[in-house]
């Protein structure tokens, strides 16, 4: 578990009339559970979503895993084994609990295309389907349609689609946002347990979580990187009090 | 005199073909279901519709085409039939409602062929050049007629003895119970059966359209002469039709050539009855030990 | 008639007790006589010819329909041609009297033979074969018949069809009531109470059980085949006077009129209204009869197709008929279903104890089978066996499965026929007899199968060894019977568990008064102290009631408990012979059942 | 637990609902066939092609999210094609289906591999456009007859030993190929490509982040698409012996849009009575003119504004409903 | 003589001219529908058949009521307009939420009935409308006949164009209506009135395809097939300029009714399909449209 | 593996079976007893799929079966194995046992194919034959076979000593007590009692429809006798 899962150097994007992420160099180290705080309007989803190439940076290079992908598209980002889980919930409504889940396993099936076979082919993947729906509390709810499920399960949902497809890099954008007490300790525990042997990047709000969870804590303010280091030293950071400040108490 | 009596074999033989194949379609359903389809003749004559409207004149190629279109379509309807035939069996404690469901069905396709196409007989174009035997001109159907006949049967045999399906059909004749906790699709059969049965009967229908008088009351006589047919040979033995079949057509040949038409359906009774009352098992049929 | 089967129950008794009546029959039966009367009379009363002319017809058809569920039910036979048979009776009164000038009466009598001789003609092949296949002949019968008509122009007039008058019919006597009109409302109402009084008879509980099961029948001393030709002759008799009638009604006869449509009217008519149902035929052919051809009269070119599809929706929905279904909701709401747990072995025997006196078994010989030999095809079943069962002792017949004791046992109640030696009962050589006559000779068995038939209550279930005694029975007999008729009269007997089925069949030789008694395996799937019980009542029967028993049976336990002799089969020879302990010791029957013993 | 009545009904129902299907099947079976009997086979004919190219399309609009409005390129060029294989050139009419079929396989991934990127309107609007290159070439070019179009094409058929067919025989025919198009519909749309379709239509982006090609996975539904409608174009060529510029004008575009929408969106039988609906429209209102037309658009108002599942879709949510309830 | 490609220079600058005035009315239509679409999120189909309205609004207003050119061009737009707003009232608004299909199909249904509820009472064959006699007569270069009124509807539409588009961009109602495409709901929260704007631009561009429509009238005939004609093309000027570029769509307006007329002359037979040709070299070079924005 | 939760369930509206309840473990034989018309082959008939369950849940591996056609049920993993050795009298031996694999590969069908020929040999030997033709004993051993072949989860045994002589009936009970070993759940019917006992794990007696009392099997002597001399 050598090396970077994760590095940018000189990453920056610019919107017509202003900067929202500005030369930024992350490295995130393999294994490890890395936070990217910062307040409001900080950057951060932005950044999830160049990492994921769902925008194309302005200027600067992303390297996963020591390989340049800033020629990729998305959907090649995720087959290098980043998976990502946005911000907000975002299962497939229309879609039973079983098959959001299932839809994931099949890209690995490599049947993409193949439309002349029945979908009872798709059976093989049921086992490991319940067993991921059992592993984040959704065994009894796989016949529902995900629209169905209330916020929590939907984002348990979400978990359990983006483990299906056994990423090396989870990118969690707020997993603990809209969730209630217990279900934050509930997540807490799922995310430990799923970063076995992965590198976790997340974006959250939620400081107690960060401090309790994280390794490695970097800090956005205004497209730029304010500071980084453990949570200990950067809640520490006088620069990063006042950024907080200025902000979470609005 | 030798001619006439060529004539009426060969005319009789290919009638009676007719007749084995109706018969061995009652046998299989019956084997399945314990059903005796009284609506067979009017599949049957559906059949000869079929030809009449699709097919008459016809090029080959589109008379085959169309000869599938007509047995499958012909299934499918006997096959929705069975499913109407079986659906009360399920629950109530009276089995022979089947016997009154399958009348009602032949009564209501020849009321409905009666109310559509009128009390006509339609005359169809045969496809088979007539040929000549023993320096007879004969229709080339009764040809198509033998031919449906041997077919069908070399069919059925392998189809019983050598698929899964056949004989899980075969199973469910012999124990419906033992079937069911086989876990044998018990209801697909017996669909399957009937299906079977009316592709048989459409096919042959078609075929045969030609030479049988193609009107929407003659579905009676089929399923009788069949009937008689399935009698002579016992029950259940379809090699038996082979014989019966011809044994009966033969005579009927015979009745209208000697006596005269009107008593064709009268000699098919009588044999009838009179196998009934000396043989009723049938000249094939064997008498099977039953549990007392 | 013996003082026990004098004192039939009637409704008023059911009524008393606090169970539900088993059939409403009786109540049926008043309110068709109602209808009838209603359709008869009504349409004359208002004075309307064309109401008259079609409800006449209408009470024809209903008679005709009685006549229908009479043979299709009670006798079990299914006719599709009891069109043709009224046919041949109109035809036959039609072509006397109207071409040959014969006396209406006498005309009418003829055409009542002519129909009478149709309906012993569908019984001929009834006599072998039932169910479709009767449907199949009688169809073609129906369907031959107008052809013939047609065809025989020559003493049918042919296609033209025989016009006939009789004013002496038509001209009213009384309030505008015409004779024929008296007549087609009266003899409606007779058919129906006929029918009633015929089911109520131990006659009809024969065609009943003839129909349903004929080795039964033939066990109890029924023969099936007289059944079933008396009961086509009835039903042709009915059917014919209908078409007496018919002949005044209509005013004229032609072979269109009596196609195959008719019969299915009839028979269409019966599953409408209610399989078996008195009330059945009324109501159907209200339905099929009367709906398309009165009330939908502008839709009359579709009746046929009406007629199926009201037949095939009342299959589906209301597969009993309407008035069964009805009568299905009545037994569902009023159900008692607690009577038939009474029915145990125990009861019965506190019931007859100290009635017999205590008799041993004697030397005359009941049965004797010499040298008998059985085969089916290439299987010899029964192989040069040679048996001799005492008067009034418990014979034992044992062996493995397939050794030939059921065989053995179906030859001796003549079901089936040795291919070689004899048998002898009393004396008697019966190799040769039939079934029902060495019933009649006061053998009873029972079936490894229970023969119930659930239509029937608990009581006439055991009334049929009752009705096949022959002659006068013991005292102590009869009072049980009367004792079980107040009991089980209105029980049910399709609720019965298997034991109690076993023991009905029991009963019914003690019922039967049998002095031989032939048992197939009666304890199997008794429980032990079920087979204790069953024991002790065969120990009665043969100690106290000196009947002689065969018992085939696998419990080894029992037989051995309660057998004064015992023969061991294997593979359709005798291996061994001779009392309990004597067999037992024989090498070879050890080594038959060694290691069985301790169950 | 919550579950397990939901289950067990499941469960219990799947025999039976198998059970069921077949019996449905066994239904249709009968009345297809028993159909050119008692209606006029050539309205029949009309119906099963539209049918076919509704349940086509559907395939873009019901299962992909694909708003397509140029579907009548290939409806209509493959109708010109085929009947100008069939007539002119006086090929067998299954040759000229698969002629005119493989056409339209190329041409929908033209259009396909331009349209594919842009999203929802864009995506008709483009189509739109494209679709209109296509009937203006179907106006100019020598071969198509210009406003006649082609008429009597004849339906000479291999398995009709080249004899012409009458209509109820081609009838059959014309079934014959809706069958296999509606089974391969069928196929597609419950094979696994068609849930990865489905996703795509519930949430595009999170499909891509699970690592789907989006566009590639959108471009092969479009060209099967394409290629089901091109033949039923080529089938209706043969079936009504006539292939004309209405079929290639973009209010033929507009039409299959209402027939899936009203028969209901990603159903698979909706399109069918869609069709069946709007043609027996067309045919019976057909002395109302073009007031036909404006009837029409008020039935896509009416769609739109409150009808949004179609017929079937609204059946379906009500059974579903009430199953929901007695749970 | 001179001559330009190969071709007479008046045969040259003729047809710029043609290609100029279709060009006009391309890109107030497509106007129009940017406008539109900037702010509702829908393709407004109904915009052939309400530029077809403007038409016969006209017509009719003169017709029936004997009011001339200059009363109906503005009487005509906020007739129209008003009609379109309704529309919005009734049913639009009941669709925001869902996807925007729904309302592209919508407005096409609405297309449907008024087209083929024109055409059934006033057929396909065209009406014609005499322009203003201030602009009837011809103005004749010496290499080229020029009528008045396609000088006009020319001037005029490069001025309305321009209006539109100077409101839009540099204006603070402009603002307002920008903002309001990219967060309604922050809009509202300043206190405007974001539905009440959104049916204000909807009647603003449909007055605009009303404007063109009177425009158009004496030029081409009026009949009720105008509409139904134009939109293909309209659309794909929308989408080779780029969705919601209000800039991109007028000029690509004026481009390719000048594109289209120079094919007329150089291969008549492609004049009708350039446009889309066009249309698709441009979306594979460039798939946002010539002057879309990347999202 | 199976369990069967306080089912109610008879013939039309009477009652046979009322709040039984039982578990069969893989692996194990439960041995169900009792008098006759106590409802003993109703309960399997019920489990089975041939009657409805009016109440009460059934569950096979945890899901539920109860009400479920019999051929479903057997296609979900339950043999049922009817009294008198029901066979199909018209097809060869290889054919009954061919069609005992309703569900299931090729492979899975040979395999158990060749497990069935090794423990009952005279089936192999005799696998042309009609099965009419069998003794009851081979046509008990049969009718085992069909199941087997099926690999069922479980299996039901209803009287599986009906019609036999008894000493046919160790064999085919040391059979089944190897079939459970490997892993099925063995539920058998049976009057013997004493001579099944031995084989069985577990023992149920019911009466009157309703369970009077389960133990293990070593015990059910023991507690047989303990009610006797009570009752």
């Amino acid at each position: 578990m050598d090396g970077w899962a994760i590095e940018t150097s000189g990453l920056t994007k610019s919107f017509v009339g202003f900067v929202a992420v500005n030369n930024v160099n992350l490295r995130v180290r393999k294994g490890s559970i890395f936070a990217l705080i910062g307040p409001n309007g900080a950057g951060k989803t932005t950044v999830f979503n160049l990492l994921t190439k769902f925008l194309p940076p302005t200027s600067g290079r992303i390297m996963i895993n020591g390989q340049d992908v800033s020629a990729l598209k998305p959907h090649a980002i995720a087959r290098l084994g980043v998976s990502r889980s946005f911000q907000i919930s975002s299962v497939f409504p229309q879609l039973t609990v079983h098959e959001n889940v299932r839809v994931a396993l099949q890209r690995k099936n490599r049947d993409d295309f193949n439309f002349w076979q029945t979908d009872r082919c798709l059976s093989v993947l049921d086992e490991r389907v319940e067993e991921l729906l059992a592993a984040v509390g959704l065994g009894d709810y796989a016949r529902h349609q995900a629209s169905d499920l209330p916020y929590g399960r939907k984002r348990a949902l979400e978990i359990a689609t983006t483990l299906a497809l056994d990423p090396s890099i989870l990118l969690l954008d707020e997993p603990m946002a809209g969730l209630g007490s217990e279900d934050i300790k509930g997540v807490s525990a799922l995310i430990r347990s799923v970063a076995q042997g992965r590198t976790v990047v997340m974006v959250e709000h939620n400081l107690r979580v960060v401090a309790e969870l994280c390794d490695w804590v970097a800090v956005l303010q205004r497209g730029q990187l304010l500071t980084e280091g453990s949570y200990a030293d950067v809640s520490a950071n006088p620069a990063v009090i006042e950024a907080y400040m200025g902000n979470s108490h609005a | 005199m030798l001619s006439e009596i060529l004539i009426i074999v060969i005319r009789g033989i290919a009638i009676g073909s007719i007749f084995a194949t109706i018969a061995m379609s009652f046998n299989i359903v019956h084997g399945a279901t314990n059903i005796f389809n009284f609506a067979q003749g009017n599949m049957f004559i559906l059949g000869g519709f079929a030809a009449y409207f699709l097919a008459n004149g016809a090029g080959i190629g589109m008379w085959a085409m169309m000869l599938i279109v007509a047995g499958l379509a012909i299934a499918a309807l006997v096959s929705f039939q069975g499913y109407i035939t079986l659906l009360p069996l399920r629950s109530s404690v009276e089995q022979d409602s089947w016997l009154i469901s399958t009348v009602s069905v032949s009564v209501i396709v020849g009321a409905i062929l009666m109310i559509t196409q009128g009390p006509f007989a339609y005359s169809v174009q045969s496809i088979a050049p007539s040929f000549r035997i023993f320096g007879t001109r004969t229709p080339g159907a009764y040809g198509l007629a033998i031919f449906a006949m041997i077919f069908w049967y070399v069919a059925l045999r392998l189809f019983l003895k050598h698929t899964y399906s056949g004989l899980a059909i075969s199973a469910l004749s012999q124990d419906f119970d033992a079937a069911r906790a086989a876990g044998l699709p018990v209801r697909r059969l017996q669909l399957l059966a009937f299906a079977i049965s009316g592709l048989m009967v459409g096919s042959v229908g078609f075929l045969v359209a030609p030479v049988i008088s193609v009107s929407p009351d003659a579905g009676l006589k089929y399923v009788l002469n069949g009937f008689v047919a399935a009698v002579v040979g016992g029950i259940g033995s379809n090699i038996g039709t082979l014989i019966g079949g011809p044994l009966v057509g033969v005579v009927a040949m015979l009745t209208a050539y000697k006596v005269g038409g009107a008593y064709q359906d009268v000699a098919s009774l009588l044999v009838l009855v009179s196998i009934l009352v000396f043989r009723p098992q049938g000249i094939f049929g064997r008498v099977t030990a039953r549990r007392v | 008639m013996t003082a026990a089967s004098n004192t039939y129950p009637n409704a008023q008794q059911g009524e008393t007790a606090k169970k539900a009546r088993f059939n409403s029959d009786l109540t049926q039966v008043k309110i068709g006589l109602v209808l009838i009367l209603l359709t008869g009379i009504g349409p004359v009363l208002a004075g309307n010819e064309y109401w008259i002319h079609t409800f006449q017809l209408v009470n024809i058809y209903i008679a005709a329909s009685i006549f229908q569920n009479f043979l299709f039910i009670d006798a079990g036979q299914k006719s599709f041609g009891q069109g043709a048979i009224l046919g041949l009776s109109a035809y036959g009164t039609a072509i006397l009297f109207g071409l040959h000038g014969v006396p209406f009466v006498l005309a009418a009598l003829g055409g009542i033979a002519a129909a009478a001789l149709g309906g012993l003609l569908f019984a001929l092949p009834a006599l072998r074969v039932q169910g479709f296949h009767l449907g199949f002949v009688t169809m073609s019968a129906a369907i031959v018949f107008p052809q013939l008509l047609v065809t025989l122009d020559r003493w049918t007039n042919g296609i033209n069809g025989i016009s006939v008058r009789i004013p002496a019919l038509m001209t009213p006597i009384a309030f505008g009531i015409s004779p024929l009109a008296l007549l087609v409302t009266i003899f409606p109402m007779l058919a129906l109470i006929v029918h009633y009084l015929i089911r109520r008879s131990r006659l009809g509980r024969n065609m009943f059980v003839s129909s349903l099961s004929p080795e039964a029948a033939r066990s109890l001393g029924i023969k099936p085949g007289l059944m079933r030709f008396a009961a086509f002759l009835i039903a042709a008799i009915g059917t014919g006077i209908c078409g007496v009638l018919y002949l005044p009604v209509v005013a004229f006869v032609s072979p269109q009129g009596f196609n195959i449509e008719l019969s299915f009217v009839f028979f269409f008519a019966v599953v409408v209204g209610g399989r078996g149902q008195m009330l059945g035929p009324i109501i159907g052919v209200a339905i099929i009869y009367v709906l398309p051809n009165v009330l939908l009269a502008q839709f009359v070119e579709y009746r046929l197709l009406m007629y199926g599809c009201l037949t095939m929706g009342a299959v589906m929905l209301f597969p009993d008929g309407i008035v069964g279904s009805i009568e299905r909701l009545r037994s569902k709401k009023n159900h008692g279903g607690t009577g038939e747990r009474a029915f145990r072995i125990d009861g019965f025997l506190a019931q007859l104890a100290g009635t017999g006196t205590a008799k041993e078994p004697t030397e005359e010989i009941a049965v004797e089978v010499r040298n008998g030999t059985k085969r089916f095809g290439a299987v010899v079943a029964v192989d040069g066996v040679n048996l001799k069962v005492r008067k009034g002792e418990i014979h034992g017949l044992i062996g493995a499965n397939g050794s030939g004791k059921t065989s053995l046992l179906n030859v001796l109640t003549g079901l089936s026929r040795l291919n070689d030696g004899s048998f002898y009962i009393n004396g008697v050589d019966t190799t040769d007899y039939p079934a029902d006559k060495i019933a009649n000779m006061q053998l009873g068995r029972t079936f490894q199968a229970p023969r119930i038939f659930s239509q029937m209550s608990l009581w006439d279930n055991l009334r049929l060894g009752l009705d096949a005694r022959n002659g006068k029975g013991s005292d102590a007999i009869d009072a049980l019977a009367r004792a079980m008729e107040t009991e089980f009269g209105h029980d049910r007997a399709d609720l019965l568990s298997h034991g109690q089925r076993r023991l009905v069949e029991v009963m019914r030789t003690v019922l039967k008064e049998s002095t031989i008694v032939l048992f197939d395996e009666p304890a199997a799937g008794l429980s032990k102290s079920e087979r204790n019980n069953f024991a002790d009542l065969v120990r009665f029967l043969s100690r106290q009631l000196g009947k002689t028993v065969i018992l085939v049976e696998h419990d080894l336990d029992l037989v051995w408990g309660i057998a004064d002799r015992i023969t061991v089969l294997d593979q359709g020879r005798v291996v061994s012979s001779g009392n309990p302990e004597a067999v037992a010791k024989d090498a070879a029957v050890q080594h038959m059942f060694v290691g069985a013993r301790h169950a | 637990m919550a579950m397990a009545p939901l289950e067990t009904k499941i469960a219990a129902a799947n025999g039976s609902v198998r059970q069921r299907q077949l019996i449905i099947i066994l239904l249709v079976a009968v009345a297809l066939s028993a159909a050119p009997f008692l209606i006029y086979p050539m309205f029949l004919i009309n119906v099963l092609c539209f049918a076919l190219f509704a349940c086509a399309f559907n395939l873009v609009m019901g299962y992909s999210g694909l708003l397509s409005f140029g579907h009548a390129a290939f409806f209509g060029s493959a109708a010109y094609i085929s009947g100008y294989c069939a007539k002119t050139m006086g090929l067998p009419a299954e040759l000229a289906i698969l002629v005119a079929t493989s056409c339209s396989v190329v041409l929908g991934l033209i259009f396909g591999w331009v349209a594919i990127r842009k999203q929802g309107i864009y995506f008709g609007m483009i189509t739109l456009a494209m679709a209109q290159v296509v009937y203006f070439i179907a106006v100019q070019a020598p071969f198509t007859g210009g406003e006649d179009g082609l008429q009597g094409v004849p339906r000479k058929a291999l398995v009709s030993a080249m004899a012409p067919m009458s209509d109820r025989q081609s009838y059959f025919f014309v079934l014959a190929f809706f069958l296999i198009g509606f089974c391969i519909i069928y196929r597609i749309v419950h094979s696994p490509f068609g849930h990865i379709l489905r996703s795509i239509k519930e949430n595009e982006t999170r499909a891509a982040s699970l690592g789907y090609d989006v566009d590639r996975i959108k471009l092969i539904a479009f060209t099967l698409s394409a290629t089901l409608s091109g033949m039923a174009g080529a089938v209706k060529a043969i079936g009504f012996q006539l292939a004309t510029l209405t079929d290639v004008e973009f209010f033929m575009s507009g039409e299959v849009v209402l027939m899936v929408l009203v028969g209901g969106l990603a159903t698979m039988t909706g399109p069918v009575l869609g069709a069946a609906i709007i043609i027996a429209m067309q045919y019976y209102l057909s002395e109302f003119g073009i007031w036909v037309k404006a009837l029409h658009g008020m039935i896509f108002i009416v769609c739109v504004m409150a009808f949004r599942r179609g017929i079937v879709g609204e059946i379906g949510a009500y059974l579903s409903r009430r199953r929901g309830a007695s749970d | 003589m001179m001559s330009i490609f190969s071709m007479p220079a008046d045969v040259f600058l003729g047809q710029l001219l043609l290609g100029l005035i279709n060009g006009s009315f391309y890109a107030i239509l497509s106007l129009g529908l940017a406008v539109i679409f900037g702010l509702l999120q829908i393709i407004n189909f109904t915009h052939g058949a309400q530029y077809m309205m403007g038409a016969f609004v006209a017509w009719m207003l003169l017709h029936y009521f004997g009011i001339g050119y200059w009363p109906a061009l503005i009487l005509s737009p906020i007739i129209v307009g008003s009609l379109g707003v309704l529309l919005e009232r009734t049913m639009f608004r009941k669709l925001y939420n869902l996807d925007h299909i729904y309302g592209f199909l919508l407005t096409y249904g609405v297309a449907l009935v008024v087209e083929s509820a024109f055409r059934a009472q006033y057929g396909v064959s065209g009406q014609p409308y005499r322009p203003p006699n201030a602009l009837s007569g011809i103005i004749d270069l010496d290499f080229m006949v020029l009528p008045i009124y396609r000088l006009w509807v020319v001037a005029a539409s490069i001025v309305v164009c321009a209006a539109t588009w100077i409101v839009i961009e540099k204006t603070k109602l402009g603002a307002y209506l920008r903002a309001a495409t990219e967060k309604p709901v922050l809009l509202r929260a300043f206190g405007v009135n974001v539905p009440r704007m959104i049916m204000i631009t909807y009647g603003f561009g449909v007055g605009l395809a009303a404007l063109a429509g009177v425009l158009a009238a004496p030029i081409y005939q009026v009949s009720a097939i105008m509409g139904g004609n134009i939109m293909p093309v309209i659309f794909a000027v929308v989408v080779i300029g780029g969705m919601g570029s209000i800039g991109g769509a007028i000029l690509t307006g004026f481009g390719l009714g000048i594109l289209e007329a120079f094919a007329k002359l150089l291969y008549p037979p492609a004049a009708s399909t350039v446009i889309f040709i066009a249309m698709i070299i441009i979306l594979t070079v460039r798939p946002a449209g010539l002057f879309g924005r990347t999202r | 593996m199976l369990e069967v939760r306080n089912i109610v369930a008879g013939y039309g509206t009477i009652p046979v079976l009322r709040d039984v309840s039982l578990k069969a473990n893989a692996g194990e034989i439960l041995l169900i007893g009792g008098e006759n018309g106590a409802g003993k082959s109703t309960l399997l008939g019920t489990i089975a799929g041939f009657n409805k369950p009016d109440q009460g849940e059934i569950l096979l591996d945890g899901k539920p079966i109860g009400g479920m056609a019999p051929e479903v049920v057997a296609r979900s993993g339950l043999r049922l194995v009817l009294d008198g050795h029901r066979v199909f009298p018209e097809l060869s031996v290889y054919d009954n046992l061919r069609l005992g694999a309703a569900a299931g590969g090729r492979q899975v069908f040979k395999r158990a194919l060749e497990e069935i020929y090794d423990v009952f040999p005279v089936l192999k030997e005799k696998h042309r034959l009609y099965a009419r033709d069998l003794s009851g004993g081979q046509q008990q051993m049969l009718a085992l076979g069909q199941a087997f072949i099926a690999q069922p989860k479980v299996l039901l045994c209803d009287e599986p000593s009906m019609g036999l002589a008894q000493a046919l009936l160790p064999p085919i009970l040391s059979f089944l007590r190897r079939w459970a070993e490997t892993g099925t759940a063995v539920i058998i019917v049976e009057q013997h009692l004493a001579v099944t006992s031995s084989y069985a794990d577990q023992a149920m007696i019911i009466e009157r429809g309703t369970v009077k009392f389960s133990c293990p099997a070593s015990e059910l002597e023991a507690r047989l006798g303990a009610a006797a001399s009570v009752g």
